[in-house]
């Protein structure tokens, strides 16, 4: 078929790229092709991250203040609620997986598609109908029972849209178990030749692992939630004190899998920074292996641990020091991690893309996010700790700060390779510094004000903690405009922006050795892997000398 | 990887007959045996029995009506990995049940 | 090799796919981690049995006796069979048998369709006898309705022909415990001689034989406390109609794939080239089968030596 | 105020244990700041030594180390395993029961806190304790769980529906201590809050015997209703408050739910606090918990004379003067 578009084909190719393959609603919605859904997913994603981050700024707009006076505690909780499921259900848990991932794994490994391009698709209709459901379910009136949904709250007292919310969430798992399937079956089958499992981008290790958890542990999290949603219809269950139940049993089933899901929400995020801190210092990746299996121990170890939600929770003080121990034995991976980014940068020839400056950032705030998990890890302490505002701090700094950052960074630097185009480097940068320093400024002083016993889930808390948090919502605002601001300069890249040619960045990886943006079958030929990962030199078939001439002596700043 | 699948006919009629004549005997037996008090061997021995029967009959599915006999490393290691996984779940779990309020914490 | 205008697929070969081989592999390793998905998802429930199980083992015990091990058992040998077609099935599909195959194929649905059926006899019975655990979910019965006695029975909502056991044994059963049920609530009517069972072996051998959970559990103030009781019975059945329902529920999936396929056959799809569709949803089927196997001894068996 | 202490936004220590989580503490900090320092200066030295001078350059290929990667595995496991073990020893000391310990029972209600000690006192939103005594709390709920949190005593516990947990503690150090409700309990989570009262051994005393001090009864109830006994978290006054407003009611009439009105006198007020479900005032919801049993006779009367002084010339616009309360002096 021939559809002579607006946008031309991307250079080099006399074929039409992915995105002008066609133009109608339907070749879109009925679509096989896993960019083409990556960038389906990307759109109801980002929706459902600003309707997050809208109910972030109510919660710190309302906590400006000591006493509940913006929202009524009934309103504050539903906000609170709903920021935390929308944000990890419906942002992080599918945010790099379903976009990125799904775009990426199979030009990196050289397929034409993932394995299994139905499910694919069936997958983001799952996700469609749990999230229109949800949405559904909180202009209806919302949900108060914090993202955890502990019983017997949820199933007795709350009298929220839990049922409803709860199936939103349970039908959304199925989109994430379906996505994972097919990742690992891809990486399985797919694979170019030559492509052997220790020449695999780190991005495709890291989700690999990332797949493990999401078959492994997203089943648990749905039976759950129906058991939950029996109980709340029944009015009878295994979760019912009166009648001998067990209000904990629900919080091992919920951390059984909502432990390892923080794995899912920072594994894939570990994978692109891989990608960028070796891709833009030019230099491979330090200890490969020790990188890729560090990602599959942490899936491994990471269904070890879940206990360690629950160290006041009345469980048994025995299980609390079981899985102190082993939250101490799953930091070191991520440990291994750190010190193998920072070391291939050792001898570099590092550029300051946005990219980059975003990995950077990630390296600093994880590395704040990770360390303050060790606090609550250790059992003595987080008795203090827990459910306060040093835990909201911790996992917003391993969150935003890692997985969210990470995310930017990926969107950024695959940009060029989505769209054709390059975005404003300018604007990139000045939106990054923003990032970083709105980000510090408002979750920093949340560590000192859970120190101080500040309790989560408060709307009205006690006046002496009002200096920090004015401190916390100021630099929510800076947060707001630096995350606003990439919605705009991509716009504006997306209509007006610089061609960027199929390889702006002179770099090895498959994904970069097909046309910008990639046509429909992904590759010309199937392409024969004859180089290691990361390997930068013109012996791998780079023209570096063109492009340096091409690009000009220092990368383009426009605004 | 090894997977030879579309070989077919794996074990033949009479194999497959053989494999349902074992799930019927492990039936019957676990259904005669749970009869029986086996208290006296130790506290809980019916149900091991039992689960001990349920196993075999779920090794014989498996392996022969679900053809992992013939199948590729990887659906064997999925198999065994999805019980370690089970066993996790209920391991971890169970620690916590077995040892509430006990030792030096109990109260 | 440039494939993508490559025309003469093999039948069913996707584009994405290479070859035969390699679509043959992803499908089955697709299914196998769906299977993964299924083991854990059931795996919460089975979870949730034993740590109640290990809570309350006589209440368990004697809500598990009176679950009838006839039709559970006839129905573990019913699922055996239809798994036994289900496998042949494939058999004759590899071989490039359509009708066997196709014949299989009714055979299996045939038996998935009994083994419901008998999963309706037994739900009726337990709603009859006021086992479901959901207030307003059991039959209501007034004071009128039990003097009314047998001939009032057909009031009772009953398959035809065919009795269960707890109606036929009846009379000597449970006549000394019913009671009315305007409400429809929970009951349990039928004594609890495990307790009693359990508190004789403590006399006799010194020896703790209730846990301590069982003795926060069925007591008030150190006296037996039927209500209290009937509660952790009530957990035992709201446990078994979770776990045989879901696994019901994928029966009934299994036979809508079964329909599909059943169509695909007769159309004459599959050929000993292609017949991945028959294998995977064979695979399904005997995970249902498997799924079974378990809940069979877990909720049927456990308990019956007591009874001797 | 808690930020009393010598370190600004550190909070109060004021129990046995509390150095030992702060000791914990600071070792944490000191191992972040190791590695932290370490890896941030390598970074930014990394970043600047190494700056791209030529586009596209291709320097040196380093595959990895063994040797490193074994020491920056080791490392940070031993480091690792001396946290966990530093935390498990703070842990055993929160978490074992003392057997010498003076018992309080404590019932966690959606959403207040509900206290009563081994001689009968109860207390609501509000624990007396003496200094230097070992103090373990027996704890359940009605309801949904809570948790019962004291950041200056460095302790926490949840409290389940259907069990009972357990908390202790020794304070050290005679003032007033916040107590946070840290498990989410739905609507007014936030204001599930009281006071530890610690007090020295004499005053404690004392309090038992209920010569809490020589206030006027205004005062007395004023005290009752704003601390003692939480009337105030919905009688707060404001917008958005869930009881009935107070302020100027007195000798008024008020419609009640089901038809019917009545006039405020003493023996409604009375009525409402004792039997709130019997008489509820329209537009309101009957979730008013009974305080019978929990105010002295003494008390009702205080907290009556506290909401008559909310209506300025209240014994004016009444026939009946407010008896007089027979306080101890
Ligand atoms: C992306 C998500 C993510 C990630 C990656 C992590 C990572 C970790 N988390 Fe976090 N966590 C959450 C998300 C996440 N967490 C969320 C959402 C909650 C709250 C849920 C709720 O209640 O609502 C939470 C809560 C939480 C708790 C419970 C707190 C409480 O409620 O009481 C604990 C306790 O152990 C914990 C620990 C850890 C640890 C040890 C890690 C480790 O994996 C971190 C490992 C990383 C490092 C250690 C840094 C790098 C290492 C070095 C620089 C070398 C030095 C290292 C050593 C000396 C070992 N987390
Ligand atoms: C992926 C997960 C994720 C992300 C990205 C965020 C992002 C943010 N979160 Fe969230 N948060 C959670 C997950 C996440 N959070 C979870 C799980 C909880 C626990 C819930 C519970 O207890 O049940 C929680 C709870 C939580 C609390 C504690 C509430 C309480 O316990 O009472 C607070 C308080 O400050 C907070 C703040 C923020 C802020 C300021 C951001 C910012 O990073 C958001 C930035 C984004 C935007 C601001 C949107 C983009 C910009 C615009 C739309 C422009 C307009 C806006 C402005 C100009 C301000 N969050
Ligand atoms: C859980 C919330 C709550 C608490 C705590 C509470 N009240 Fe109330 N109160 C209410 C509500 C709601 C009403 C209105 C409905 C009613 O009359 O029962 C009310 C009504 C009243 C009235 C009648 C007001 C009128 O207008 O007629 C009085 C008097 C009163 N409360 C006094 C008190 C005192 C004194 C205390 C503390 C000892 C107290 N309340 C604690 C919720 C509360
Ligand atoms: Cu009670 Cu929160
Ligand atoms: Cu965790």
């Amino acid at each position: 078929m021939q559809t002579q578009d607006a946008i031309s084909a991307g250079y080099g190719g006399d074929k039409p790229s992915y995105l002008t393959n066609g133009s109608t609603l339907k070749s879109w919605l009925l679509t096989k092709d896993h960019k083409r859904i990556a960038i389906m997913y990307l759109i109801s994603v980002s929706v459902f991250f600003f309707m997050g981050g809208i109910y972030a700024a109510f919660i710190r707009l309302e906590l400006l203040t000591p006493a509940s006076d913006l929202l009524e505690t009934a309103t504050y909780n539903k906000v609170f609620t709903q920021h935390g499921i929308l944000m990890i259900f419906f942002f992080l848990i599918p945010a790099i997986p379903a976009i990125l991932g799904n775009f990426l794994l199979p030009l990196m490994i050289g397929a034409k598609d993932l394995a299994l391009p139905r499910i694919n698709l069936l997958s983001l209709y799952i996700y469609w109908v749990g999230g229109i459901l949800t949405l559904y379910a909180l202009m209806q009136g919302g949900v108060d029972t914090g993202w955890t949904f502990y019983t017997p709250y949820s199933t007795t007292f709350s009298n929220s849209f839990v049922m409803a919310v709860g199936l939103g969430i349970f039908i959304n798992g199925f989109s994430s178990i379906l996505t994972g399937l097919n990742f690992i079956v891809t990486i399985h089958t797919m694979r170019a030749p030559g492509m052997t499992w220790f020449r695999l981008p780190l991005f495709v290790w890291a989700h690999y692992a990332t797949s493990l958890v999401m078959i492994l542990g997203t089943p648990v999290v749905a039976i759950t939630v129906l058991l939950l949603a029996i109980e709340r219809v029944t009015r009878v269950g295994i979760f019912d004190p009166a009648i001998g139940g067990d209000p904990i049993l629900f919080q091992h089933l919920f951390w059984f899998y909502s432990h390892p899901a923080v794995y899912i929400m920072i594994l894939p995020g570990m994978g692109v920074i891989s990608e960028v801190i070796s891709n833009f210092s030019r230099k491979k990746i330090f200890g490969y292996e020790f990188i890729a299996f560090s990602s599959i121990a942490i899936a491994v170890f990471g269904f070890l641990v879940w206990g360690h939600h629950m160290f006041v929770s009345g469980q048994s003080i025995y299980a609390g020091l079981v899985f102190s121990f082993l939250t101490m034995v799953v930091a070191v991976p991520s440990a291994i991690k750190v010190f193998n980014w920072t070391a291939t940068m050792y001898k570099g020839s590092i550029s300051y893309d946005t990219p980059m400056l975003y990995a950077i950032g990630f390296l600093g705030l994880f590395l704040v996010g990770g360390l303050t998990g060790l606090f609550l890890g250790s059992v003595g302490l987080t008795v203090h700790l827990t459910d306060t505002y040093f835990v909201v701090a911790h996992f917003h700094y391993v969150m935003v700060g890692g997985q969210v950052i990470a995310y930017l960074a990926g969107i950024h630097y695959w940009w060029p390779k989505m769209t054709g185009r390059m975005y404003s480097e300018f604007w990139g940068k000045i939106s990054a510094m923003l990032v970083f320093v709105g980000f510090n400024l408002t979750f920093f002083p949340q560590f000192i004000l859970g120190y101080q016993g500040m309790p989560r889930r408060y709307a009205a808390y006690p006046e002496e903690f009002q200096v920090l948090n004015i401190f916390s919502t100021a630099g929510a605002s800076v947060l707001g405009v630096g995350l606003t601001l990439p919605v705009i300069y991509f716009t504006h890249s997306i209509i007006a922006g610089k061609r960027a040619g199929d390889n702006p960045w002179m770099l090895p990886g498959l994904e970069w050795r097909t046309a910008s943006p990639p046509p429909t079958e992904n590759f010309e030929e199937m392409p024969v892997v004859t180089w290691e990962a990361y390997e930068f030199g013109e012996e791998n078939g780079l023209d570096i000398e063109s492009a340096r001439k091409a690009s000009g002596p220092s990368v383009p700043v426009q605004a | 990887m090894s997977h030879d699948h579309t070989e077919g006919a794996h074990i033949g009629i009479p194999g497959y007959l053989g494999v349902f004549a074992i799930l019927v005997v492990g039936t019957i037996l676990t259904y005669y045996v749970a009869t029986f008090d086996l208290d006296f061997i130790f506290a809980g021995a019916n149900t091991l029995v039992a689960l001990l029967i349920a196993f075999t009959k779920m090794a014989f599915v498996m392996l022969y009506f679900m053809h992992v006999r013939w199948s590729g490393r990887l659906i064997w290691l999925s198999a065994v990995a999805s019980f370690f996984w089970l066993a996790i779940m209920f391991a971890y779990t169970m620690q916590d049940y077995l040892t509430r309020g006990q030792g030096v914490f109990s109260y | 090799m440039s494939t993508h205008d490559h025309e003469h697929h093999a039948p069913g070969l996707q584009h994405q796919f290479e070859d035969m081989k390699q679509q043959e592999e992803s499908v089955s390793i697709g299914m196998w981690m769906f299977l993964v998905q299924e083991i854990m998802f059931f795996g919460g429930l089975f979870t949730a049995y034993l740590v109640f199980r290990f809570r309350y083992p006589l209440a368990f015990a004697e809500g598990s006796n009176h679950l009838d091990a006839f039709w559970g058992g006839l129905n573990t040998l019913v699922l055996i069979v239809s798994s036994l077609t289900m496998a042949l099935a494939v058999y004759y599909a590899q071989k490039g048998n359509r009708n066997l195959q196709v014949i299989m194929i009714v055979l299996t649905m045939v038996f998935g369709s009994v083994f419901l059926g008998v999963k309706v006899i037994e739900y009726t019975d337990k709603y009859n006898s006021g086992l479901v655990p959901v207030t307003g979910w059991n039959k209501r019965t007034t004071e009128a309705d039990l003097k009314g006695g047998a001939d009032k029975k057909e009031k009772a909502f009953a398959i035809p022909f065919i009795e269960t056991r707890a109606e036929a044994a009846g009379g000597e059963h449970d006549s000394h415990a019913k009671k009315p049920n305007p409400h429809g609530e929970f009951q349990w009517n039928y004594g609890s001689a495990l307790v009693d069972y359990g508190l004789k072996k403590e006399k006799e051998t010194g020896k703790p034989f209730l846990t301590e959970s069982e003795k926060i559990g069925y007591f008030s103030n150190g006296v037996f406390d039927p209500d209290k009781y009937r509660d952790k019975i009530r957990l035992f059945y709201f446990i078994y109609f979770v776990m045989t329902g879901l696994h019901a529920l994928h029966m009934i999936v299994g036979l809508g794939l079964m329909a599909w396929l059943l169509w695909k056959a007769w159309i004459g799809t599959f050929s000993a080239e292609y017949f991945a569709p028959v294998e995977m949803s064979g695979l399904y089927w005997h995970f249902v089968d498997i799924v079974w196997i378990f809940l069979f001894p877990l909720l049927y068996l456990l308990g019956r030596h007591f009874i001797h | 105020m808690q930020n009393s202490s010598w370190i600004p936004f550190f909070p109060e220590q004021a129990s046995t244990f509390a150095w030992q989580v702060d000791l914990l503490y600071f070792y944490l900090i000191a191992v972040s700041v190791a590695f932290a320092i370490p890896i941030v200066a390598a970074i930014f030295f990394f970043i600047v030594k190494y700056r791209e001078v030529e586009k596209f350059a291709t320097p040196e290929e380093i595959h990895g180390s063994m040797v490193l990667e074994t020491v920056w595995s080791i490392i940070p496991f031993i480091i690792s395993m001396t946290i966990f073990i530093g935390g498990a020893i703070v842990y055993f000391n929160q978490y074992t029961m003392p057997k010498d310990a003076m018992e309080i029972y404590v019932v966690g209600k959606q959403w207040m806190w509900k206290a009563q000690h081994s001689t009968g006192q109860r207390e609501i939103n509000e624990l007396h304790v003496p200094v230097g005594r070992k103090i373990k709390l027996t704890m359940t709920t009605e309801d949904v769980l809570h948790d019962f949190s004291i950041p200056a005593f460095r302790t926490k516990a949840d409290v389940v529906p259907g069990r009972y947990t357990y908390l202790w503690f020794e304070a050290t150090k005679p003032g007033r201590y916040h107590l946070y409700c840290a498990e989410y309990c739905g609507l007014n989570h936030s204001g599930m809050v009281g006071w530890i009262n610690v007090m020295e051994q004499r005053d404690f005393d004392n309090w038992l015997a209920g010569n809490t001090s020589s206030q006027t009864p205004v005062e007395m109830g004023k005290d009752l209703f704003e601390n003692k006994l939480g009337c105030a978290s919905c009688h707060a006054g404001g917008a958005n408050q869930r009881g009935a407003k107070l302020e100027g009611i007195f000798g008024k009439e008020v419609k009640l739910v089901g038809g019917g009105s009545t006039i405020v006198n003493d023996d409604y007020l009375r009525n409402s606090i004792l039997n709130p479900a019997a008489q509820v005032v329209e537009g309101f919801q009957p979730i008013m918990p009974t305080f019978k049993g929990q105010v002295t006779e003494e008390q009702l009367n205080a907290l009556v004379a506290y909401i008559k002084s909310l209506t300025p010339n209240a014994a004016a616009t009444t026939g009946a003067p407010a008896a007089p309360a027979p306080m101890g002096n």
